[in-house]
């Protein structure tokens, strides 16, 4: 054969590892939501669905801004602490008497530029971004507690308490929120050029320099984003418990990328969808539910959670074994 | 069929990758003191079977004898213990390590003790760089500061200096230029009289026609047929193999071109770069095809990076069209009309995980996206275009571009330059690990694009290409340009005089 | 647009209604791995045991994020009463006002929470008092002294504060160094290590509670020098045995009774169940100091 | 032969960016003592020099295990739970009476399991060593808590109590240790036949698989080693606290990777050096000694110490760009 552009049909085992693709890591999800239906008493009910929501949507928000750091081959380990300098910010702007969209806006600027300073050390000096994040991380922290000077700030009246506590038509607001984020993220990552730019990035940075990709300005912008998300994540903290905490957000990055690596992307960049974090997401807001829900005493939880934690990326790679195979 | 025990046979082998049958029950044997060719298009198998020859993939089903016995080779380790040694197609290197170190690797020598005799390790990497006459790579340098030929050359030395009974060199001269192999091909000539078994993958006629004992060819992972080069009776000629390869005569390889050359666009004057490159002053018409030539090492790589912003000029300037164009990022490149093709196309051009149809319109999404939203179905027909000028052979356009072919994954990188339509287009080795058949139709598009009025500007190290495509040939050595020669007029002897600075009537080319 | 409707809004009749009876209880602590906590943990099981109604356990971890989703947890689990003993006092009112919308009765133990239905606490600003007030005695009224801080929550703070009043009343005391840890023993040693270093003339070092001060008491065995006094806060069985033994500079230790505070605390969660308030909302429960001297009167938890 | 291969010289610059290479950290360190010594009351002191050193042994023996998987191209989040079931491991044998030397054993022994397990996902099934040691993190963390039923068992009379407050010849026992760990792994690195295999490990796994190393063996010896590290830091750290507490080494991962990184060591793998790495735990030590003995508020020592890592790197960085350029 003389092969021109031959579009072969798609084969039967390209269709079925093309499904498992993508539903596998949702199939662990149901299969979990289907154990916890079993064993946790009351799992199965709207009241409990909507708590599971509420509570992976700050996760979830952080992960979704993780998701496109990963994907360009980074890491942000600062997530954490820039939550709690946005949350600061937020409740500092209200309680000093700005309105509630300022004081979100103030917040999630808050974030972005803290994402900014990160991704300029990325971008520009081509640090890596793990040593990076991990300064900042320890930097942001220090200055939550001194902006605060080391105490919590309650606003009981919060101008924006809606956001964390809210609903709309009975869905929560910050779950609305998050679906909103999650919408934004897809679009960006999946329908716009900018998208494909921070793929390539991640897949092979000289290819998308010499492609013509301002490789520097998709870093920077990237972490900018992944900093506003994570200062959104900071002002529905602050907005749920009414108040700036210092330490809010500890050890939330490592959640956040075990959100992402369970929803299927690869940690050396270039390849996932922030979707499939979403549902990462969901399964370790599941576990930690029913887990509570279960009674299990808090180490057997911990135990519990990392062997599931090492079982689903196991299972995954398998679906991927299969697929080269 | 002889007396003659193979050393190695493979027989009904098959292996699948998901979607694609890389090999359906294909046989195939190497004896001892021979040389024996594979050919076959880009994503024929050739590979494939070498990887499973040498143990980095196992077979779906068939069967592998070693001197007779059937082995099963779950890992490179198992095939070097049975004496199978590969050259693979890419660069297998570890680029921190130094050249020492790479030759080293799996077989570090240690003292009495257990504890690394560095110096030995030195001294062996010497013996072994000198026998394959590369005499002047420092094995204290580490590898990932030489450039790709020099590393391929490190490769063969590795390989070469391996106890093995059976050599497998998969496109081996595809990063080098006549000089070194030359050296590789005198090394094949003194392993075969030893008695080894040797399999050769090449895209180069010329070669397999100076090497072979016996060819291979293989379409679309089957057998298609073998033929004995030595057999008096029988008279194989180019074409009978290019036809069992493509299932068509490929005449006239380098095209008909009708030189139309229009005003001049390219002017280079004074160009300098680091690394002692330049000044280097030239100039490139429309619808010009210019070949540089030049050995390893020579600096052309870098003259056009220079051009195109992928390195900084320490001096010179390039105008393009009367306007001079600053370049200090290929981005700036890019949109002043200069196309580049770059030389790896693994390391430098493709994202292996996305798309085909993505990585094709990498370069110019903005055509595709205005207000920054992408248009699928119009991306998806562009690209289609592109494909089918090129023929690409791709599942889909959803493809990863992983899954392709060599040669196929070398279109989809002239694809991605065809849709930026530049008004200079470098390609740099645009056919390294291009099957012929494809070649041709490289050539031909080359011609075409020319033929609308782009400068061309083509590097390359194979030398019957570049005096087959081009108007006007530039020859570098040592970061300058030493020599010029009219394309169609010029000699293989004419560009080796230039390329080497020694008259050089003692290297004679049998074709 | 999107904050319309407010899901913590306390239903009409408050929470509580009274007639209910105790099945469920759900036990929050803010971090089981202290030893404190742990045994608040060990007497609210024994107490479901002997009583008969299901006890669920959760630790907070030191965040509050994660005390937040554990109340939500709580109530679609249907427990009547959360015994609370919170990360942030005030920072858990959101979280408080949901579950009492939900008809869940909320005691604050230790630590009181905003908007409690009732709260069983130590005096935390006097357990400061007291620890520090016998370290200044010990000391003799003047001197210099460390402050070995902890994690910027109430109890500890309280507790600062209630030392800091003890100082402030002795001019002759004064605080040369002050560090903030992460109340356990690790960083009270590394913390007392270095800040001997900068400071050679130390009399007494004050921590926020006993596994710190047991920290700071190893530092300056390891330091070699004598003559400084160490007191912590709590009461806990290792403060004891420090207390008896003669090698240690572990002087006084205000004690607490982690147990009994759960205890008492479920008594009160289920007189408002069973509709009997208590008189007064927050019922506080005094430390009392073990020192060297009475540590053989001591019953311990 | 006619010319082929032309070869460079080594020039000054390649020399002096030789050296610059290897005591470039190394000047920053310098550089930090001197300005501590100005600012820090009793930093120049034998005391705290040996306060310095002994702080910096247990971090230091980590951050050394921690090279040896880095340069493999992984990570190890679980060092400090590791740590702390080591920790426990091994005082529940002395209590239970073993002598010390099998207690030390115990303890050594349970990180190396720990360490091979996790070796065994990464070798065996390719996973990423981020996401596999974020779960055993999680689930060594939950075992150290319910092998002590959640509360911290206090040993006064340790038997093996010298390992960690002892000295030898005036130098105290876990510095004298550290060296050795230092010794042994600079050797093992630099000297051996495995150790070059770890570096083309982490330079290009499938060069050297395709070399014939038996990869999944070198990435299965290394986790066990730095597990076994991790186990000897337990060790210590128990023998310092005079007890096995299950919160112990919570977060230690980060500061040996900062350690790591400091030194000079690449997280992409191939390329570092274990000395360099004891120089980053050096760096990270005065830094948190200096600060305490300056008596900074805990938040603006955090503040400090994110951007002297930041700045640190940024150095290091600046020096790479050199030897490029
Ligand atoms: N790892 C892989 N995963 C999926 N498909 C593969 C893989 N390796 C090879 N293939 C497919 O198998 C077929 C044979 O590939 P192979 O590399 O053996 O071709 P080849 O004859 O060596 O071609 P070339 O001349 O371009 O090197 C191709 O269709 C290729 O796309
Ligand atoms: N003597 C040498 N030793 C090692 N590396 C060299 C030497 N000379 C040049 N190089 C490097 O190798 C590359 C070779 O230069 P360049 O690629 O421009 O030459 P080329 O003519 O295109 O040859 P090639 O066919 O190898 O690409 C450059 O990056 C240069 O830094
Ligand atoms: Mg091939
Ligand atoms: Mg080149």
């Amino acid at each position: 054969m003389t092969a021109s552009v031959i579009e072969q049909p798609r084969s039967g085992a390209a269709t079925f590892s093309y499904w498992w693709d993508k539903v596998g890591i949702f199939a662990v999800l149901i299969l979990m939501c289907v154990v916890m239906a079993f064993l946790a008493p009351n799992f199965l009910s709207v009241d409990n669905a909507v708590n599971v929501a509420r509570a992976v949507s700050i996760n979830a928000i952080l992960a979704a801004g993780m998701t496109m750091i990963i994907l360009t081959g980074g890491i942000d380990l600062s997530v954490g602490s820039t939550l709690a300098v946005a949350g600061v910010a937020g409740v500092l702007l209200a309680t000093s008497g700005a309105p509630g969209p300022i004081a979100i806006l103030g917040g999630i600027a808050a974030g972005a530029l803290a994402g900014l300073i990160n991704g300029a050390f990325v971008a520009w000096l081509a640090l890596p971004a793990f040593i990076v994040t991990l300064g900042s991380m320890t930097y942001l922290r220090g200055t939550a507690y001194s902006l605060l000077d080391g105490q919590p700030l309650v606003a009981s009246d919060l101008a924006y308490r809606g956001i964390g506590n809210g609903a709309v038509a009975g869905i929560p607001t910050p779950v609305v929120v998050m679906v909103v984020v999650y919408v934004v993220f897809w679009f960006l990552l999946e329908r716009t050029r900018f998208g494909r730019h921070v793929y390539a990035v991640g897949g092979n940075i000289e290819a998308a320099r010499l492609a013509g990709i301002n490789t520097k300005r998709v870093l920077l912008l990237v972490y900018t984003i992944a900093g506003a998300a994570a200062g959104l994540a900071g002002i529905i903290f602050s907005a749920r418990v009414l108040s700036a905490q210092p330490t809010a957000g500890t050890n939330y990055e490592l959640d956040a990328i075990a959100a992402v690596v369970l929803g299927g992307t690869a940690l050396a960049g270039g390849r996932g969808r922030v979707l499939g974090t979403l549902v990462g997401a969901l399964i370790i807001g599941v576990l930690s539910n029913g887990l509570v829900l279960m009674n299990v005493p808090f180490f057997y939880q911990l135990i519990i959670k990392g062997v599931v934690i090492v079982l689903a990326v196991t299972l995954d790679s398998l679906r991927q074994f299969g697929r080269k195979g | 069929m002889s007396a003659i025990e193979p050393l190695l046979s493979v027989q009904g082998i098959s292996k699948r990758f998901g979607a694609t049958q890389a090999l359906s029950n294909v046989s195939f044997d190497v004896r001892p003191g021979e040389v024996h060719a594979l050919m076959g298009e880009n994503g024929a198998g050739k590979s494939t079977l070498m990887k499973i020859i040498s143990g980095n993939y196992t077979p779906d089903e068939g069967e592998i004898r070693i001197g007779g016995v059937p082995t099963v080779l779950s890992s490179p380790r198992d095939a070097m213990a049975a004496g199978v040694g590969i050259i693979h197609q890419e660069l297998n290197t570890l680029p921190e390590m130094t050249v020492a170190e790479n030759l080293a690797i799996g077989s570090e020598p240690v003292n009495g003790l257990g504890v690394l005799d560095r110096r030995r390790m030195v001294r062996e990497a010497r013996e072994k760089l000198d026998r394959v006459g590369a005499t002047r790579i420092d094995p204290r340098r580490p590898i990932g500061t030489l450039s790709v030929g020099m590393q391929q050359m490190v490769e063969i030395a590795r390989a070469v200096a391996e106890d093995v009974k059976v050599l497998v060199l998969d496109e081996p001269t595809a990063a080098l230029s006549m000089s070194e192999s030359e050296r590789l091909f005198e090394l094949i000539n003194e392993m075969r009289d030893k008695g080894m078994g040797l399999i050769y993958i090449s895209h180069r006629m010329e070669e397999v026609w100076e090497l072979a004992d016996r060819v291979t060819v293989f379409r679309d992972g089957k057998l298609v047929g073998t033929r004995e080069m030595r057999d008096p009776d029988v008279k194989v000629t180019p074409n009978d193999i290019v036809r069992m390869m493509v299932g068509r005569d490929v005449e006239d390889l380098y095209g008909h071109r009708e030189p139309h050359t229009g005003g001049v666009r390219l002017t280079v004057e004074g160009l300098t770069g680091p690394g002692g490159i330049g000044p280097v002053d030239f100039e490139v018409h429309g619808g010009e095809i210019v070949g540089v030539a030049g050995l390893i090492g020579a600096g052309r790589t870098e003259v056009a990076r220079l051009i195109y912003g992928a390195d900084r000029r320490t001096g010179g300037t390039v105008v393009l069209d009367d306007r001079p164009v600053s370049t200090r990022d290929p981005r700036e490149a890019v949109a002043q009309g200069i196309g580049m093709l770059p030389e790896s196309r693994k390391d430098q051009a493709l994202f292996l995980d996305m798309s085909v149809r993505d990585n094709t319109a990498m370069s110019t999404l903005k055509q595709f996206s205005p207000g920054g939203v992408i248009q699928f179905a119009k991306m998806k027909q562009a690209v289609a275009g592109v494909f089918e000028k090129l023929r690409v052979k791709a599942a889909s356009q959803m493809v990863d571009s992983r899954s392709l072919s060599g040669g196929n994954q070398q279109k989809l990188v002239l694809g991605r330059l065809m849709l930026e339509h530049p008004a200079l287009m470098i390609l740099d080795e645009p056919t390294r690990g291009v099957d012929i058949g494809a070649k041709s139709e490289i050539y031909r598009i080359i011609n075409d694009i020319a033929a609308s009025g782009t400068a061309v500007l083509v590097i390359s190290s194979d030398l019957p290409e570049v005096l087959g495509i081009s108007d006007r040939i530039l020859v570098m050595r040592g970061g300058q340009l030493v020599g010029e020669l009219d394309g169609p007029s010029a000699t293989e002897e004419q560009v080796m005089e230039f390329a080497t600075g020694v008259l050089a009537d003692d290297t004679p080319r049998n074709m | 647009a999107c904050t319309n409707g407010d899901e913590t809004k306390p239903n009409a009749g408050g929470s509580g209604g009274g007639g209910g009876k105790v099945t469920k209880v759900g036990l929050m602590l803010q971090d089981i791995s202290n030893p404190f906590f742990a045994a608040m943990q060990t007497g609210m099981q024994e107490e479901a045991k002997a009583q008969g109604f299901e006890v669920n356990v959760q630790d907070g971890r030191q965040d509050l994020g994660t005390q937040n989703d554990q109340i939500d947890a709580f109530i679609s689990q249907g427990v009547q009463l959360i015994l609370l003993n919170a990360v942030d006092s005030e920072g858990i009112g959101s979280a408080v006002a949901r579950a009492q919308a939900a008809g869940i009765v909320v005691v604050a133990v230790d630590v009181d929470a905003t908007g409690a239905d009732a709260a069983v606490t130590t005096d935390n600003v006097l357990a400061g008092k007291q620890a520090c007030e016998a370290l200044v005695a010990k000391i003799g009224g003047k001197g210099n002294i460390l402050f070995i801080e902890g994690t910027p929550t109430t109890a500890p703070q309280d507790r600062v504060k209630g030392c800091e009043e003890v100082i402030t009343a002795n001019p002759d005391v004064k605080i040369v160094a002050r560090q903030a840890g992460k109340n356990d023993r690790a960083s009270g040693l590394a913390l007392a290590t270095d800040m001997l270093t900068a400071n050679k003339d130390v009399q007494g070092i004050f921590a926020i509670n006993d596994p710190e001060g047991l920290g700071a008491d190893l530092a300056i065995q390891q330091a070699s020098r004598t003559g400084i006094t160490v007191v912590g806060v709590d009461g806990s069985p290792e403060a004891v045995k420090a207390l008896e033994d003669p090698k240690s500079n572990f002087w006084a230790t205000p004690a607490q009774d982690p147990a009994g505070m759960a205890k008492k605390a479920y008594e009160v969660g289920k007189g408002i169940v069973e509709g009997n308030k208590p008189a007064e909302r927050i019922t506080l429960l005094e430390p009392t100091l073990v020192t060297r001297d009475d540590v053989k009167d001591y019953k311990g938890w």
